[in-house]
């Protein structure tokens, strides 16, 4: 048996090594299992003679190649299946998997099953945005950015706005989140999609209930408003912070807007910005391919996405660079405005405030992402009104023979799409897939690099280095592989600075007590 | 006061973090959880560092909660110190009890996901043919990744495990019923699955209106018909996992009109899912004719994915096998 | 391939009926007729006994081909069970295909009490027929990975 | 009841008792013609004319038709009476001078010639005297009205419509049964009241099936019983006086609870005309062994003598052995009785017409029993001819007149090495012994197997050669294999013995192969329920669960390999005990 093993293993590494062959061109690939790493993000500093920062490496140690095994699956899975990608943002990938398939199969759903599936995804986008600013990303601002960790979490949130708001927070998250239920069977990895329609239709008394947690969303979000208008604008320190060089990039913006040009979730076409404002793109989800393009570094497990028009420089900003952001920031920089009023007006006090579009200050998406929440907790309120939501027709039954469909949407962290082609049974031939954070991975890198090269000198690292490497990092509200969402406030992080024979001058990493250590 | 708080470890492999989701919507039960014991580890959570881990007595840890299948040389070692430190190993979630969906790719090896992932995928621009590596040096800076496995597997094929929290997502009750149990030290016997052992059929709303006597000559996928909310999809010609999935999550994909795909995986009794799924649904094919019955199994386009979608890893082959026929 | 040049014995597991293949496979014997020892037996019932789960665990502990034997149709002495097991062998070739198994390393044959004849051909075809094939060896699991994996490797 | 008086005998009698009737009662004989019991009376030939007397002077009246009346005084000598009877015939011997009934009739009445002469005289013997009983059985009896008559005055007479052949005619041969001439004959021999074996071709609707037939009754046969034809006739009934015949039984199905079951169905011949070269069905005098077993019989159709068709005795016969047997074309096995009978034949062959040569053509001499192989020494001493070689083919011989019928047997005498054909006068083919036709199909009731060779397959050819492998069910005799008669008293006698075994033991014991639902484990989904091929599978509302009933339960295990849940273990076959044989031979 011992020889069998070994040969077994010998026929089937020679058989995987003789199909990587062709892909790896001549490389030569190591693989080494006793591996350093840990946490699903690693920073890696990299000094030169002079102790300056010569480059800092962000690396995502994930893939799961859901693009090689939705091969062969039938194509009405896809939208459980892809949702599996990131049980943070199921909805997401599980409506951007949908849409596809109604392309896939060219059927549209009837209106009352469009109205559910916005409704679903605008409930779903209210609880996510607060999710992160009360969970994730808020605390730096709420509690402070130099307060200590222990205390930069959402317990840390609550002691700062009070236990009240705290339980609201929570309370909200899980009206809201038992309302996906009540449609999509499960909150994480909901069933309701199919090509042409949902699973099954609205219930009068199940409006009701949308409705009424819809009006309590709005106050929610107008809340959410105030307090940051409180904490955050009224505090010029902050301020201060938001608009600094250290988090600013100009690169473009890409973000899903729709027939007049106001930002959208569900549905429209994508707008690109330049980092000087003007539009240089405003094209169908169908012309994804001849705008975005993704760039491999043999570094890291994510693909950098770049504009293709503009092409790939390298981790610069710039209009030269094809380096471009998504997600709320960016959306409200390609879009003309918001779709609700109250999102409208506070729309139009963030550019008052921060000096026109677009705006450049990665920190902004804090402020971009609130708003959001109040517009997709507005729209949440129409679409629940509308007397069409309890009509029984949500099926339009495909009938052409299945092909090819992309479907868009904007997932919380950015735009997300869905590539599909099948045979004319309907099972997968190829799918491909660019998941939200891809999008901004290399702006992610960027503003890492750009945060470390500032605070960094020689062996010296000063304590705040990690904190601000990590509000540049979480402001894009990063989920890498789409997996890697940090809870209740900060996300695995370890800097090592290595000096330019690459021998580690120092380690940071933070405790559960939050004080920083020191390897 | 800490000091007699059982301390409760958290970490996450190849998974989506829905089962950190799961944790969350416990929603106002969490604050007592949290109360109730003293979280040591939670990467997606608190900073404690693997050399801390390390630092600490073995055993000393009273549970750790792992979600997520094993997919990388990283996440093998964790598993492996984690066990170590951890008086009690529980499989959290589909992924690290069976394989989960991501399992599905061992349908593939690490050469055929790559191809596809950096080099075939029409987006990406890769004339250089760049793949990731274990290590590679850039402009003379030596980086590290973790090994990619040709193969994912369950927790259970890595380290022993002492019990499992099934579901894709596993409802948070679940959860929360498990906490109380290691709380009160009320645990069931080592290496149980802590969730109903009765199929899901059992509190299915439609189980009254399967026919008593129910053959199929025909499979219809849940695209090509309007489900009737009121009935068993399986009198619908759908096919549901119901019958060989084991229960516990109150048939949330059938409350929402859509039929049981398995992610709760197979009741105790059974050694593979998928065979024995295969063997009801075979099993109530209304034909004795070879052409016929294989006319009929046609309309299944995809046996794997019908019949381990969450269970390939932990099932009987494992893996797709190069004997390709 | 080790000892490519000694003959490759396949395992093979054959699941039979006790009323007719089981029989047939004794009257093959009483005939002193000659079949491939590579060829274990497992009594059953009724090849409607036979669990896909049994085929699918024989091949996990080394099996390189598994038969499973019933009645002709028609002449099953519980009505319809070989047709139960035709339903679930049909459909457990098409999933071992998916899996990348090769379909014909389970046979299904209708064997009758009289026929120790067609039970030692088919053992003897069978056996052939495996050998041809080579070894299976889904015994290897991935427990750990691959030696290789973890090794250097250099690809031209 | 009514009191009537006959020649002064004064007797009681039913209301619409005819006067023949009460004659025939008091046993006071008046001559009758046209009269027939089984018909209504017709009153035709007034040959039965009476008298009664009214007042002073008799009236006459035909007996059989005039109901007697209470009171009524009848005589039946009267001299006047008498001249009226003898005026009827010799106006009919007249006609029908050659007539035997009417020539007796004649005779009884003291007439030797008659006085006129006819102008329609019949000379014929035979001749139709117009009685029309035939007419009227036809009609009234068996209700087919194939005949009747035509014309009229002396030019009347019998026959069918249009004088064409009736298509309303069933054969059944009423007419020539009631014909007093004989002018009415049924073609072919008479065989009214043979049993029926004393014939191989048509029989009469009701009769005695074997000359030893027991009980020895007579039985009707439905296919040719007129009443299942047309529903009239019942004549049997109406001359049975016991009253012992019902028309009213039918066939039935009827189901026995039995515990056992012995099959002992026994065999089929081989058709011998679709083995052309023998010529059997083509060839006169080519004859099965049954058919021989028949003539040799002493109550069979030729009282045991051995003839040929024309009626003489053979001179000289062939028996060949191994028709469809030891034959690839045919049977494979031997059919192992054929040599001993074969052997018998010549031996009472010889006996019954000592003169003819007799030859045995076989393959090998099988004589392995008991006394056999002495019997067989018997044979060839009192001359029988044996030759060794498979026959190649029987044919007609030459058209010489004195080899008319004469038949060529041509075959390979292995012994001598030479080509032969030996002329007889008689063929006879020991063909072979088969399945009964409807073995698969009761195969397949009894969830039997068989062997290649299509008999019954034992449980064990050595071990245990009367059991099946259905416990309960038992075979013997040819229905398990060829064998002859002692061989299968022996079998059977030991299937009857093993089943009073079990019967006295008063208990059975089955193997615990049984499915079992564990209630804690069904979820019930129902998916063993309609795999059950005993419906042992019933769904409990009440618990939501299903149950499988074990006195059902045959354990097959299809529910078992079925059940999604694992919910159901088949005892004595459970996953646990599979898996750990799978272990165990696969462990090296």
């Amino acid at each position: 048996m011992a020889e069998n093993v070994k040969s077994n293993f010998g026929e089937v590494w020679e058989e995987g090594a003789r199909r990587a062959a062709a892909a790896y061109q001549r490389r030569r690939i190591q693989i080494d299992p006793i591996t350093r790493l840990e946490g699903h993000g690693k920073i890696d500093i990299f000094l030169d003679e002079e102790g300056g920062v010569e480059r800092a490496y962000l690396q995502v140690p994930e893939l799961r190649g859901f693009e090689a095994f939705a091969e062969g699956r039938p194509a009405e899975e896809m939208p459980q299946i892809t949702s599996r990608i990131c049980g943070v943002c199921p909805t997401a990938h599980h409506m951007a998997s949908t849409k596809a398939l109604d392309r896939v199969y060219r059927v549209e759903p009837p209106p009352a099953a469009r109205k559910i599936r916005e409704l679903v995804y605008s409930t779903f986008m209210t609880e996510d945005h607060a999710l992160h600013f009360y969970i994730l990303g808020g605390p730096d601002f709420v509690v402070g950015p130099t307060a200590p960790a222990a205390e930069r979490n959402v317990l840390g949130v609550i002691a700062r706005v009070g236990l009240e708001v705290g339980r609201k927070v929570i309370e909200m998250r899980r009206k809201l989140r038992e309302l996906i239920t009540l449609v999509g069977g499960k909150v994480v990895h909901p069933v309701l999609g199919l090509p042409g329609g949902v699973a099954k239709p609205v219930k009068p008394d199940e409006q009701k209930q949308f409705q009424a947690v819809a009006d309590e969303a709005v106050a929610f979000a107008q809340f959410t408003l105030e307090v940051f208008e409180n904490v955050v604008l009224k505090n010029s320190d902050y301020v201060e912070l938001i608009v600094s060089d250290d988090f600013t990039h100009r690169t473009y913006y890409m973000g899903l807007v729709d027939g007049q040009k106001r930002v959208n979730f569900y549905d429209g076409t994508i707008r690109v910005a330049s980092p000087a404002g003007t539009v240089t793109a405003d094209f169908p989800a169908e012309e994804y391919l001849d705008h975005v393009a993704e760039h491999v570094e043999p570094w890291s497990y994510v693909k950098f996405c770049y504009l293709k028009q503009v092409g790939w420089r390298g981790f610069v900003d710039g209009a030269d660079s094809g380096v471009y952001c998504v997600a709320p920031l960016a959306r409200l920089n390609a879009a003309e405005g918001m779709a609700t009023p109250l999102a409208q007006a506070a729309y139009e006090k963030f550019y008052a405030t921060l000096g026109g579009k677009p705006v450049h200050h990665t920190l902004a998406n804090h402020w971009a992402r609130v708003i959001e929440l109040l517009y997709a907790a507005e729209r949440m309120r129409e679409l629940a009104a509308d007397p069409e939501l309890t009509d029984p027709h949500v099926r339009n039954l495909p009938t052409a023979t299945p092909r090819e469909g992309v479907g868009v949407v904007e997932a919380p962290r950015g735009t997300l799409f869905h590539h599909y082609q099948t045979d004319e049974r309907g099972v997968i031939r190829k799918a491909n897939l660019i998941v939200a954070t891809q999008n901004n991975a290399a702006r992610i890198a960027m503003s890492v690099e750009k945060a470390a090269k500032r605070l960094i000198r020689g062996a010296d690292v000063p304590e705040g280095l990690l904190n601000m490497v990590e509000m540049a990092f979480r402001a894009y509200d990063p989920c890498h592989a789409c997996a890697t969402h940090a809870l209740p406030g900060s996300i695995p992080l370890v800097v090592r600075v290595r000096n330019h024979q690459g021998e580690v001058l120092a380690a940071l990493s933070r405790g559960a007590d939050g004080r920083v250590r020191r390897a | 006061m800490s000091g007699v708080k059982p301390k409760v470890a958290f970490y996450w492999c190849a998974s989506c973090g829905g089962c950190e989701e799961a944790v969350v919507d416990l929603a106002e039960k969490i604050l007592e959880v949290v109360a109730a014991v003293d979280i040591v580890f939670w990467p997606v959570a608190l900073d404690f560092k693997r050399k801390d881990v390390e630092a600490m007595e073995d055993g000393s840890i009273v549970a750790t909660f792992l979600n997520g299948a094993i997919r990388t040389s990283e996440q093998e070692e964790m598993a492996r110190l984690l066990r170590r430190k951890s008086q009690l190993m529980i499989a959290f979630g589909a992924c690290s009890h069976l394989g989960g969906v991501p399992g599905l790719a061992n349908l593939w090896d690490r050469a055929a996901i790559f191809r596809r992932a950096y080099l075939e995928s029409p987006s990406t621009s890769n004339a250089a043919g760049v793949l990731p590596q274990a290590h590679c040096a850039q402009n003379g800076h030596a980086l590290e990744l973790p090994v990619f496995f040709d193969t994912v597997r369950a927790l259970h094929q890595v380290v022993e495990v002492d019990y499992y929290i099934p579901g894709c997502a596993p409802p948070p009750g679940l959860l929360a019923a498990a906490v109380q149990a290691l709380l009160k030290g009320e645990l069931p016997p080592k290496g149980s699955v802590l969730a109903s052992d009765k199929a899901l059929c059992e509190e299915c709303p439609r189980r009254e209106t399967r026919p008593e006597r129910l053959t199929l000559k025909e499979f219809k996928r849940p695209h090509q018909v309007l489900i009737d909310p009121g009935q068993c999809l399986l009198a619908q010609h759908i096919i549901c996992m119901g019958p060989a999935t084991r229960g516990g999550c109150a048939a949330r994909c059938i409350q929402g009109n859509m039929p049981c795909t398995g992610c709760f995986g197979p009741t105790d009794q059974v050694l593979d899912y998928g065979g024995k799924a295969l063997s009801a649904i075979a099993s109530i094919i209304d034909s004795t004719d070879p052409t016929e019955i294989d006319r009929i199994l046609a309309q299944i386009p995809d046996p794997v994915g019908l019949l381990y979608r969450y269970s390939l890893p932990a099932s009987l082959v494992r893996r797709k096998r190069s004997e390709a026929a | 391939m080790e000892n490519r040049h000694e003959r490759f014995e396949p395992r093979i597991v054959g699941f039979l009926c006790n009323w007719c293949s089981y029989t047939g496979a004794d009257l093959a014997g009483t005939s002193r007729m000659k079949s491939a020892p590579n060829l274990r037996i497992i009594r059953v019932m009724c090849s409607g006994r036979v669990d896909p789960n049994f085929i699918l665990r024989a091949f996990q502990l080394g099996a390189d081909g598994v038969l499973v034997a019933g009645c002709h149709p028609g002449d099953c002495h519980y009505q319809e069970g070989n047709f139960k097991a035709l339903r679930r062998v049909s459909f457990l070739r098409r999933l071992l295909r998916e899996l990348g198994v090769d379909e014909r390393r389970l046979r299904l044959e209708w064997i009758s009490a009289a026929e120790g004849e067609k039970f030692a051909k088919v053992s003897n075809e069978f056996t052939e027929q495996v050998r041809a094939l080579g070894p299976l060896r889904l015994a290897v699991g991935e427990e750990r990975p691959a030696a290789k994996e973890l090794e250097e490797v250099t690809v031209r | 009841m009514i009191r009537v008086t006959i020649d002064g005998v004064t007797t009681q009698v039913p209301e619409r008792t005819t006067i023949l009737r009460a004659a025939k009662f008091l046993e006071i004989k008046i001559p009758t013609l046209c009269y027939h019991p089984l018909l209504k009376p017709f009153g035709a030939c007034r040959i039965c004319v009476v008298g009664v007397k009214k007042g002073l002077g008799l009236e006459m009246v035909t007996a059989c038709n005039t109901p007697c009346e209470d009171g009524m005084e009848v005589v039946t000598q009267a001299p006047e009476l008498l001249r009226a009877r003898r005026l009827v015939v010799e106006l009919m011997l007249a006609r029908w001078p050659n007539v035997a009934v009417i020539q007796r009739l004649a005779a009884e009445l003291g007439l030797d010639r008659p006085r006129f002469t006819s102008p329609v005289r019949d000379e014929r013997p035979d001749a139709c005297i117009l009685c029309l009983r035939c007419v009227r059985i036809c009609e009234e009896v068996v209700g087919a009205s194939a005949i009747g008559y035509e014309d009229r005055g002396i030019h009347r007479r019998v026959a069918t419509p249009f004088n064409q052949e009736s298509e309303a005619c069933i054969g059944c041969g009423a007419c020539a049964h009631v014909c007093p001439s004989g002018h009415i004959r049924f073609e072919g021999e008479d065989y009214r009241g043979r049993p029926a074996e004393f014939l191989l071709g048509p029989n009469t609707a009701i009769y005695v099936p074997t000359a030893q037939a027991v009980p020895k009754v007579p039985r009707i046969d439905p296919e040719s019983c007129i009443h299942f034809k047309t529903g009239a006739c019942e004549s049997c009934a109406a001359v049975c006086e016991p009253g012992a015949i019902n028309h009213k039984m039918r066939d039935e199905e009827i189901e026995l609870e039995v515990g056992q079951v012995l099959i002992a169905t026994g065999y089929d011949l081989f058709d011998a005309a679709p083995a052309a070269q023998y010529g059997y069905g083509r060839l006169d005098n080519t004859y099965t062994a049954l058919d021989i077993e028949r003539m040799l019989n002493a109550t069979g159709p030729t009282g045991g003598r051995v003839l040929l068709k024309n009626g003489q005795p053979p001179r000289a016969v062939g028996i060949i052995h191994c028709v469809g047997s030891r034959d690839e074309n045919y049977h494979r096995y031997c059919s192992r009785v054929c040599c001993m009978y074969a052997l018998k034949f010549a031996h009472l062959i010889k006996e019954r017409c000592p003169q003819a040569e007799v030859y045995n053509f076989y393959i090998d001499m099988r004589a392995f029993g008991k006394g056999y192989e002495e019997f067989y020494s018997r044979v060839l001493h009192e001359g029988a001819n044996v030759i060794r070689g498979r026959v190649a083919e029987v044919v007609q011989a030459g058209w010489s007149k004195q080899e008319e019928g004469t038949l060529l047997i041509r075959c390979e005498d292995t012994l001598i090495g030479k080509f032969r054909e030996i002329p007889v006068d008689m063929v006879i083919l020991c063909n072979a012994i088969e399945p009964k036709r409807d073995a698969a199909h009761l195969a397949r009731i009894f969830g039997l197997s068989r062997s290649p060779d299509g008999f019954f397959l034992e449980r064990h050819p050595k071990l245990d050669p009367v059991a099946t492998t259905t416990d309960g069910l038992f075979i013997a005799g040819c229905a398990q294999g060829p064998k002859d008669i002692p061989d299968s008293v022996a079998q059977a006698s030991a299937a009857a013995a093993r089943m009073l075994a079990t019967i006295s033991k008063g208990v059975v014991e089955i193997d615990p192969i049984r499915a079992e639902v564990d209630e804690a484990l069904c979820s019930g989904c129902r998916t063993c329920v309609p795999l059950c091929p005993y419906n042992a599978i019933e769904y409990l509302e009440a618990k939501k669960i299903s149950q499988v009933n074990s006195t059902l339960c045959k354990g097959c295990g299809t529910c078992v390999a079925a059940c999604p849940s694992g919910a159901i273990s088949g005892y004595g076959f459970t996953d646990a005990q599979v898996n750990a044989e799978l272990e165990g031979i696969l462990a090296l």
